[in-house]
C-alpha cells in the first residue's frame, strides 16, 4: 500500500491496476487442448487401481484443470494483484471451512459420529 | 483464587439465600462458580476500566473545561497494553474454562449408570435395576452418577441448573453427562434445546437422596426386570441367540466380554466396544463386521426402540462368560427369569 | 461560529436559511423516480424506511414476548404461538433489521460520499439489492401472515425439517433471497472502497466508517452464500426428504449446525462492525479529535472479520463437537474477543485532551460503549468452555446478545441516525427530545436485559413459554423495562417524522465535522460533488477544517 | 503508517490521464465512474467478488460430499457406478469446448469482429445446450430406476444388483440406504450446476442478440468479459463434480 501515495484516476500506478492484455486464440487453443487431454488422463486414471491414490490423482488433475482455466481462459494470469487476491480468498475460505469443520469430524472420539 | 475459606462460604451462604444465584447442590457447582466469579470480576474491573476513562475524559475534558482540543496521534506501548492485558486474561478464562469442562464431561470410572431417554416432550430415567421415571430422576448424593443420554426425535438438551450441568441430547447418538449431587433436596431439571411446541413443559425433577433413602426408591419403585433382564429377553426374543450363541461353530462373534475390549474389524480398524459402539452394531451391523466373520446379520434400524436398544445393550456389557448366553439360551426356551445381573459398573 | 460553549453545534441563521433549492431528493419527483432510482442516497432512504418499518413489527413481537413472560403461567397465548413469537422476532429482527440495518442505510448514503465517490460502483445491483430486501420481506411477512415460523431463527434440524408442521420453507424462501440482497451490497461496498477513491484518498486516509464496512462487506460476501446453501439443503430436506441432515437416514445433524453458524456466527460480526464506523465517527466529532490509533481500530476491524471465520463452533459447545474443536473454537474465540477490547481503548483514549460535548449521538454512543462491553465481556463467559455448559441455551445468552446487538448495534445505528440526520434531509432533530430518547433507551436497555443476566445463571431456559414462579420478579422487572424501551424507540419515530417540517435548518455541517460528506451541502445534490474532491488530509484533521471554513463553502442550487 | 500528506494534483483529474489511454467516451460509460478503464476494472472486480460468493456457495456442498464421501465410503463407490462414465466425460469434453468458444468469444469482441462473436456465442450455446440435453438423459434414467431420493426412491437394485443383471457386489441394507445420501448430493450438486448453466444461457440469448446488434465489437467489451468469467467458473465447478461424483472408485476387484 506504501506505492499508492497518491491516486491517479486513470489508475496507472495502482496496484490494483493491471494493463489490459489481449489473450490470443493460439493459446486458447493449447489450454483448450489440455483440458481435453487432462479430461481423458482422469478418465483413464479412474480405471487404474492406486488404492488411496485414486481420489488424489483425480482432485490433482481436477485442480490442474481448474488452475488452467483460471489463469488463462478467465485471464487472471495477466490481472491485477487485487483479482489474483480475491481469487485467493475465495479458495481459503473455502479451505478454512473444510479444515475447520473436518478437524471436528476426524477428531471425534465416536467415529462416525 | 486466593479467597479466604470463611470469606468464599460466608459469600456463598448469602448468595444461596438471595435467590438471585442458583443453589451449589453438586461436586462441580463450586468449581464453575469460582469461574463465573473470576469472569464476573473481569468484567467488573474492565467497566470500570473503561467507565473512568469515559467519564473521566469527559468531565475532564468537556467543552466547558477544554475549549481546544489537543490533536494526539495515538501510543504503541498503550495500543500494546490493551492488546497484551485483555488477551491474557481472555487466555487465563480459556484455560481456566478448559479445565472445567473437561471436569464436567469426563466421568469418574466409578460413576453409576443411568439412562435416560428424550422425546418430544419428556424424560425418561431407566436406572439398571429396571426402575423407570418420567420427568423425574432420583439419584443418591456423595456418589458419581453417570448419565446416557439419546433421543428418539429431535435435539434435546438435558440441564441441571442447581449441579452446573448440561448436555444435548442427541438423536442417534449417545451422550454422557456426570454429577455428583451434594445435597439432598429436588432441582430443577429443563430440557434447554428448543424441541418444538411443548419445550418448555419438557421439564421435571431432579431428587437427590441419601444413600439409604435412595436404595429405598429403588426398592419401592422396582418394576421385577432390570435392565438386562429385559434386553436379555429381547436377545433371545429378536433371534440374536441364534447366531451370538458362544459357540465355536457360531455364525456371530462370541458377545461374552466383549464390552470394553478391543475389536478387529474387516475394515482392518480397531475399535474399543463401548455402548455407542454397541447400538450402532445392532443397527449398522454391515459397518462393523468383527474380523473373521462374514456381513450376514440384518440390521435391526426401526425394530428397536432406544429402550429396547439399551436394554440390549445393557445385557451385553454384563456378559462376563459363555454361560450366561446358553443360560439365556435355555430361558428363552423356558420363559423363566434370569438370574440377577451383576450392577453393571463401568470397567 | 456561534453556539454556547457546551455544544458544537452551528447552525446557519434560521432566519435566512433555506434548504437548497436542488437536492437529491426534490432531483426528481414522483413515487416512480424513487423506486427507479439508482442514486445510492435514495435507496439508503428507501432501506432506512423499509428497516424501520421490520423493525417495529419486530418489536411487536417482542414486546409479546415480554407480555406473556409477566406471568409464570402459559397464559396469554398457546405455545405454539410464543414459539412463533419469537422465531418471527428473531428471524425480523437479525435478517430484516439488524444485518442491512447501518451498511444499507448510513453505508450506503455516505460511504460513497466519504471516500469522494458519485455512487456506489453499481447502482442498479444497488437498487436490485433493496428489491430483493423487499422480495425476501415479503416471503417472510408472508410465513407470518400463513400462520407463522416456529423453529426459532436458528432453524435446527431435524426439528425444522422433520417435526414441525408450519411455513419453514417460506421463511427459508425469504431468508436465502434477503441474502442475496446482503451479499450485494457487501459486493458493492468492497467494489467501491476499491476502485471509487477520489484522488488523495489513499486507504489509509479513509474514514474508519469505510473500514468497518469493508469488513462488514467481506464477511457478508464469504459467509452469506454458505447460509443459502444451507438454507436450500433443508428446504430441500424438508420438501422432499434427501436425507443430508435426517439421522435416521444416515444424514447429520451437526452438519446443519456447522454450515449454519459459518455463517451466522460471522454475520454477528456484520452486525456488529458497521456500528463500530458509526461510533468512531461519533467519538471523534464530538470530542473534536482524530480517533485515537487509526490504525489499529482500522486493522481491528479486519482482524474482526477475518477472526470472525473461525470461531463458529462456540455455538455448538455442548452439541457434540469433538473435544479437540472445541478446545480450537474456544482459544480462537477469546482471541477474537480482543480487537474488540482493543476499539473500545481507542475510543476512551479519543476523549482524552478532546474538548467533548454531549450531543444526543454522543449519548448514544456512550451508551454503546458501556453497553457493548458488557455484552462483550459475556460473551468471553460463554466462550470459556466449561462456564458455556451452565450458561448456554439459557436467558444469560439472551441477555449476551442483545446487549451487544440492541445495546451495542441498535444504539451505534440510532446513534448514527441522529448524527447523519442533518445530513441526509437538512434539518435538525429536536435536541433535548432526543436526549430524553437516549436516555429512557439506555435505562429501559439496562432494566430490560440485566435481570436476563440473573434469570440465566438461575438456570432459567431461553425459548421458554412458561417458567417456574420463582423466576418471576426479574422476569417483571425486564417485562417493565421493555415497556419504557418500547417507549424509547417510538421517541424517535415521532420526533424525527416531526422534525422532516419542522426541523431547523442545519447547514452544511452543524458539527463542524470533517468528513467529506460535510462538506458538501445538506441534502447533498443527487451527483454528490460538483467536481470531484481532491483529498490532501487525514481522516479527522480538524487543523484542515479551521483553515477549510476560512475559506467559502459552496453551496450549490 | 501513511502520514505522509502528499501533494495532489494541482490541475483536475481530467488532465491527469497520460496519454496513450485517452479513450473515446462510448455511451456505455457511466457518470460515476470517472474513467472507463475505471469502470472496466470495477465491473471485473465485481464479478469476480461474485464469484467468491459461487465458491462459498458450492463450498458448503463440496463439503457434505466430503463428509459422507468419508462416513459412508462403500454405498457411495456403488451409487457412484450407477452413473455413467461415458455421459459424464463427454459432457465433460462437451462443456470444455464451451469454454473455449466463450474464450474465443472474449477474443472476438476485443478485436472487434462481429460476425466471429455472433458466431462463438451461438457455439458456446450450442454446446451449452448439448450439455443440458446429455444432463436431461441421465437424470431420466434415475427417475425410471427410482434413484430420485425422496419417497420412491428405491435400493433394491444395491441390496439385490444380480437380479438387475449388474455385477456389483450387494450392498447389505443398512448401507444401501446410505446410497440415498450420495443420490442427494449428485442431484443437489449437479442440479444446481445446470440451474447456472440455464441462467448463463438465458444470459447467452440476450448478449447474442445484443452482439448482433453490434454492441460489443465498438469498444465496450465488459459484459462479455465479465459472462466469460462465469461461464468458466461454471465450468470449474464440473471439472471437479466429475471426478468427484463418477469416478469413484471405478476399478472393483
Ligand atoms: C452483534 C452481535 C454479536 C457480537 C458482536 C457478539 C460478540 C461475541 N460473542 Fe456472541 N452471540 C450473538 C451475537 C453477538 N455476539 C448471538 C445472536 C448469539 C446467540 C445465537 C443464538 O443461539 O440464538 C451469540 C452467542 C454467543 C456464543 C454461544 C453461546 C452458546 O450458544 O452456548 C458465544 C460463545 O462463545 C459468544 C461469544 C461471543 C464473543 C466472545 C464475542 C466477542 O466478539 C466480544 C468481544 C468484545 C469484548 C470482549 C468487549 C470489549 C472488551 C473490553 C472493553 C475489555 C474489558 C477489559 C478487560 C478485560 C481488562 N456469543
Ligand atoms: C436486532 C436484534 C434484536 C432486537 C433489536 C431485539 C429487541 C428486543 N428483544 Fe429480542 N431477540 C433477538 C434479537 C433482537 N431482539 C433474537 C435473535 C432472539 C432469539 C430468537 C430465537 O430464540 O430464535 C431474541 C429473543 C428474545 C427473547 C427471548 C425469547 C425466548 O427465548 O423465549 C426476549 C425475551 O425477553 C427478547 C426481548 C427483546 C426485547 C424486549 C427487545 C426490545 O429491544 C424491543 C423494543 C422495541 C419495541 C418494544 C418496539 C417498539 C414499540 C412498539 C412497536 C409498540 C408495541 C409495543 C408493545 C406491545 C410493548 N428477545
Ligand atoms: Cu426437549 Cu426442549
Ligand atoms: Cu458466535
Amino acid at each position: 500500500m506504501t506505492d499508492e501515495h497518491y491516486h491517479d484516476p486513470s489508475n496507472v500506478v495502482n496496484p490494483e491496476h493491471a494493463e489490459h492484455h489481449i489473450v490470443t486464440p493460439v493459446t486458447y487453443s493449447i489450454v483448450f487442448v489440455t483440458l481435453l487431454i487432462f479430461t481423458g488422463l482422469t478418465v483413464v486414471a479412474a480405471y487404474v487401481d492406486m488404492g488411496i491414490l485414486n481420489p488424489v490423482v483425480a482432485l490433482a488433475i481436477a485442480s490442474i484443470k481448474a488452475v488452467i482455466v483460471i489463469l488463462f481462459f478467465m485471464h487472471v494470469k495477466y490481472q491485477s494483484k487485487l483479482i489474483k487476491m480475491t481469487v485467493a480468498a475465495g479458495f481459503f475460505t473455502f479451505a478454512a471451512l473444510i479444515t475447520m469443520t473436518l478437524s471436528d469430524y476426524i477428531s471425534r472420539a465416536w467415529g462416525l459420529w | 483464587m486466593h479467597i479466604s475459606p470463611v470469606l468464599w462460604q460466608f459469600l456463598v451462604k448469602w448468595l444461596n439465600a438471595s435467590a438471585l444465584f442458583p443453589r451449589e447442590a453438586s461436586t462441580i457447582a463450586p468449581y464453575a462458580d469460582a469461574l463465573y466469579f473470576f469472569l464476573l470480576l473481569i468484567t467488573v474491573v474492565g467497566l470500570t476500566v473503561v467507565g473512568t476513562l469515559v467519564f473521566g475524559f469527559a468531565i475532564r475534558y468537556r467543552k466547558e473545561k477544554h475549549p481546544v482540543a489537543t490533536q494526539v496521534e495515538g501510543s504503541t506501548l498503550l495500543e500494546a497494553t490493551w492488546t497484551i492485558i485483555p488477551l491474557a486474561l481472555f487466555l487465563i478464562c480459556f484455560v481456566w474454562g478448559a479445565l472445567l469442562y473437561f471436569r464436567i464431561y469426563n466421568p469418574p470410572t466409578n460413576a453409576m449408570n443411568i439412562y435416560v431417554v428424550g422425546k418430544q416432550w419428556m424424560w425418561k430415567a431407566e436406572h439398571q435395576g429396571g426402575q423407570h421415571e418420567i420427568n423425574a430422576l432420583h439419584v443418591p448424593i456423595g456418589r458419581p452418577v453417570q448419565l446416557t443420554m439419546i433421543s428418539q426425535d429431535v435435539f434435546h438438551s438435558f440441564s441441571v441448573p442447581d449441579f452446573r450441568i448440561k448436555r444435548e441430547v442427541i438423536p442417534g447418538r449417545y451422550s454422557t453427562v456426570w454429577f455428583q449431587a451434594t445435597t439432598p433436596g429436588t432441582y430443577h431439571l429443563f430440557c434447554t434445546q428448543y424441541c418444538g411446541t411443548n419445550h418448555s413443559q419438557m421439564i421435571g425433577e431432579v431428587t437427590a437422596m441419601t444413600p439409604d433413602d435412595f436404595q429405598k426408591w429403588l426398592q419401592a419403585s422396582t418394576s421385577g426386570m432390570s435392565l438386562a433382564q429385559n434386553g436379555e429377553r429381547l436377545f433371545a426374543s429378536m433371534g440374536c441367540n441364534a447366531c451370538h450363541n458362544g459357540t465355536a461353530s457360531a455364525r456371530g462373534p462370541n458377545l461374552s466380554g466383549v464390552y470394553g475390549s478391543k475389536l478387529q474389524l474387516t475394515n482392518g480398524s480397531e475399535v474399543l466396544v463401548n455402548d455407542a459402539y454397541l447400538r450402532d452394531a445392532i443397527l449398522n451391523p454391515s459397518e462393523h463386521i468383527t474380523a473373521g466373520y462374514s456381513p450376514i446379520m440384518p440390521t435391526y434400524q426401526g425394530q428397536v426402540s432406544e429402550d429396547g436398544l439399551i436394554d440390549l445393550v445393557e445385557y451385553i456389557k454384563g456378559l462376563q462368560s459363555n454361560y450366561r448366553i446358553q443360560q439365556t439360551l435355555v430361558t428363552s426356551q423356558a420363559d423363566q427369569t434370569a438370574p440377577t445381573t451383576p450392577t453393571g459398573v463401568k470397567p | 461560529m456561534s453556539a454556547t460553549s457546551s455544544t458544537i453545534v452551528n447552525l446557519p441563521d434560521q432566519k435566512t436559511a433555506t434548504l437548497p433549492k436542488r437536492s437529491y431528493l426534490n432531483n426528481e419527483d414522483g413515487l416512480l423516480s424513487w423506486l427507479l432510482t439508482g442514486d445510492h442516497k435514495r435507496i439508503a432512504i428507501l432501506y432506512l424506511i423499509s428497516i424501520t418499518f421490520f423493525f417495529f413489527i419486530g418489536g411487536a413481537f417482542a414486546g409479546l414476548i415480554r407480555l406473556e413472560l409477566l406471568t409464570p403461567q402459559p397464559d396469554l397465548v398457546a405455545s405454539d404461538t410464543y414459539n412463533k413469537f419469537f422465531s418471527m422476532h428473531g428471524i425480523i429482527m437479525v435478517f430484516l433489521f439488524l444485518v442491512p440495518s447501518v451498511p444499507a442505510t448510513l453505508g450506503n448514503f455516505l460511504m460513497p460520499i466519504m471516500i469522494g465517490a458519485k455512487d456506489l460502483a453499481f447502482p442498479k445491483v444497488n437498487l436490485l439489492s433493496w428489491y430483493l430486501y423487499w422480495v425476501g420481506g415479503l416471503f417472510t411477512l408472508a410465513a407470518l401472515v400463513l400462520g407463522g415460523v416456529d423453529t426459532g431463527w436458528t432453524f435446527t434440524t431435524p426439528l425444522s425439517t422433520h417435526y414441525l408442521n408450519t411455513h419453514v420453507v417460506t421463511a427459508a424462501v425469504g431468508i436465502f433471497i434477503i441474502g442475496f440482497s446482503s451479499i450485494f451490497t457487501g459486493l458493492n461496498f468492497i467494489v467501491t472502497i476499491h476502485r471509487m477513491r477520489a484522488p488523495g484518498m489513499t486507504w489509509f486516509r479513509l474514514p474508519l466508517f469505510v473500514w468497518s464496512n469493508y469488513a462488514a462487506s467481506i464477511l457478508m460476501v464469504l459467509g452469506t452464500p454458505v447460509l443459502a446453501i444451507t438454507l436450500v439443503l433443508v428446504a430441500l430436506e424438508r420438501t422432499i426428504g434427501i436425507g443430508v441432515f435426517d439421522p435416521t437416514k444416515g444424514g447429520d445433524p451437526l452438519l446443519f449446525q456447522h454450515l449454519f453458524w459459518f455463517y451466522s456466527h460471522p454475520a454477528v460480526y456484520i452486525m456488529i462492525l458497521p456500528g463500530m464506523g458509526v461510533i468512531s465517527e461519533v467519538i471523534s466529532t464530538f470530542s473534536r479529535k482524530r480517533v485515537f490509533g487509526y490504525t489499529a481500530v482500522a486493522f481491528s476491524s479486519v482482524a474482526i472479520a477475518l477472526f470472525g471465520f473461525f470461531v463458529w463452533a462456540h455455538h455448538m459447545f455442548i452439541m457434540g463437537v469433538s473435544n479437540y474443536s472445541a478446545l480450537v473454537f474456544s482459544l480462537l474465540t477469546m482471541l477474537v474477543a480482543v480487537p474488540s477490547a482493543i476499539k473500545i481503548f481507542n475510543w476512551a483514549f479519543t476523549l482524552q485532551k478532546g474538548s467533548i460535548t454531549f450531543e444526543t449521538p454522543m449519548l448514544y454512543a456512550f451508551g454503546f460503549m458501556g453497553l457493548f462491553t458488557i455484552g462483550g465481556m459475556t460473551g468471553v463467559f460463554l466462550g470459556a468452555l466449561g462456564m458455556d455448559i451452565h450458561l448456554t441455551e439459557t436467558y444469560f445468552i439472551v441477555a449476551h446478545f442483545h446487549f451487544v446487538m440492541v445495546g451495542g448495534m441498535l444504539m451505534a445505528f440510532l446513534s448514527g441516525v441522529h448524527f447523519w440526520w442533518p445530513k441526509m434531509t437538512g434539518r435538525m432533530y429536536p435536541e433535548s427530545l432526543s436526549k430524553l430518547a437516549a436516555v429512557t433507551t439506555f435505562i429501559g436497555f439496562n432494566l430490560t436485559f440485566l435481570p436476563q443476566f440473573i434469570l440465566g445463571y438461575l438456570g432459567m431456559p431461553r425459548r421458554y413459554h412458561a417458567y417456574p414462579p420463582e423466576f418471576q420478579v426479574l422476569n417483571v422487572l425486564s417485562t417493565a423495562g421493555a415497556t419504557v424501551l418500547g417507549v424509547g424507540y417510538m421517541l424517535p419515530l415521532l420526533y424525527l417524522g416531526w422534525s422532516l417540517k419542522y426541523g431547523a435548518i442545519a447547514g452544511n455541517n452543524p458539527w463542524q465535522a470533517t468528513g467529506l460528506e460535510w462538506q458538501i451541502q445538506s441534502p447533498p445534490l443527487t451527483e454528490n460533488f460538483i467536481e470531484v474532491p481532491i483529498v490532501d488530509h487525514e481522516a479527522y484533521d480538524y487543523e484542515w477544517l479551521a483553515h477549510k471554513t476560512e475559506q467559502e463553502v459552496t453551496t450549490v442550487g | 503508517m501513511d502520514n505522509v500528506i502528499v501533494a495532489t494534483h494541482p490541475h483536475t483529474h481530467e488532465t491527469a490521464q497520460p496519454e496513450g489511454h485517452a479513450h473515446v467516451a462510448l455511451p456505455q460509460h457511466r457518470h460515476h465512474f470517472e474513467t472507463q478503464e475505471q469502470q472496466r476494472e470495477a465491473g471485473t472486480f465485481g464479478m469476480w467478488l461474485f464469484l467468491l460468493t459461487e465458491i462459498m456457495f458450492f463450498g458448503g456442498l463440496f463439503f457434505s460430499y466430503l463428509l459422507y464421501r468419508n462416513w459412508y465410503y462403500d454405498a457411495f463407490v456403488v451409487a457412484s457406478n450407477q452413473l455413467s462414465v461415458p455421459l459424464g466425460g463427454t459432457n465433460t469434453a462437451v462443456l470444455i469446448t464451451s469454454g473455449f468458444f466463450m474464450a474465443l468469444a472474449v477474443w472476438a469482441a476485443e478485436v472487434k469482429k462481429k460476425g466471429l462473436l455472433v458466431l462463438t456465442l451461438i457455439l458456446t450455446m450450442l454446446f451449452g445446450c448439448i450439455f443440458i440435453g446429455i444432463k436431461y438423459d441421465e437424470y431420466h434414467e434415475k427417475w425410471e430406476k427410482h434413484h430420485i431420493p425422496g419417497d420412491h426412491f428405491d435400493v433394491s437394485e444395491f441390496v439385490n444388483p444380480h437380479a438387475y443383471g449388474l455385477k456389483e457386489e450387494p450392498l447389505p441394507p443398512d448401507q444401501a440406504q446410505h446410497t440415498q445420501i450420495f443420490f442427494s448430493l449428485y442431484f443437489a450438486m449437479t442440479g444446481l450446476h445446470a440451474l447456472h448453466m440455464l441462467i448463463g444461457l438465458g444470459i447467452l440469448v440476450w448478449l447474442t442478440v445484443r452482439a448482433q446488434r453490434g454492441d460489443f465489437t465498438a469498444g465496450y467489451v465488459a459484459p462479455i468479459e465479465n459472462f466469460a468469467l462465469y461461464w468458466h467458473f461454471v465450468d470449474i465447478v464440473w471439472l471437479f463434480l466429475f471426478p468427484l461424483l463418477y469416478l469413484i472408485n471405478r476399478h472393483p476387484v
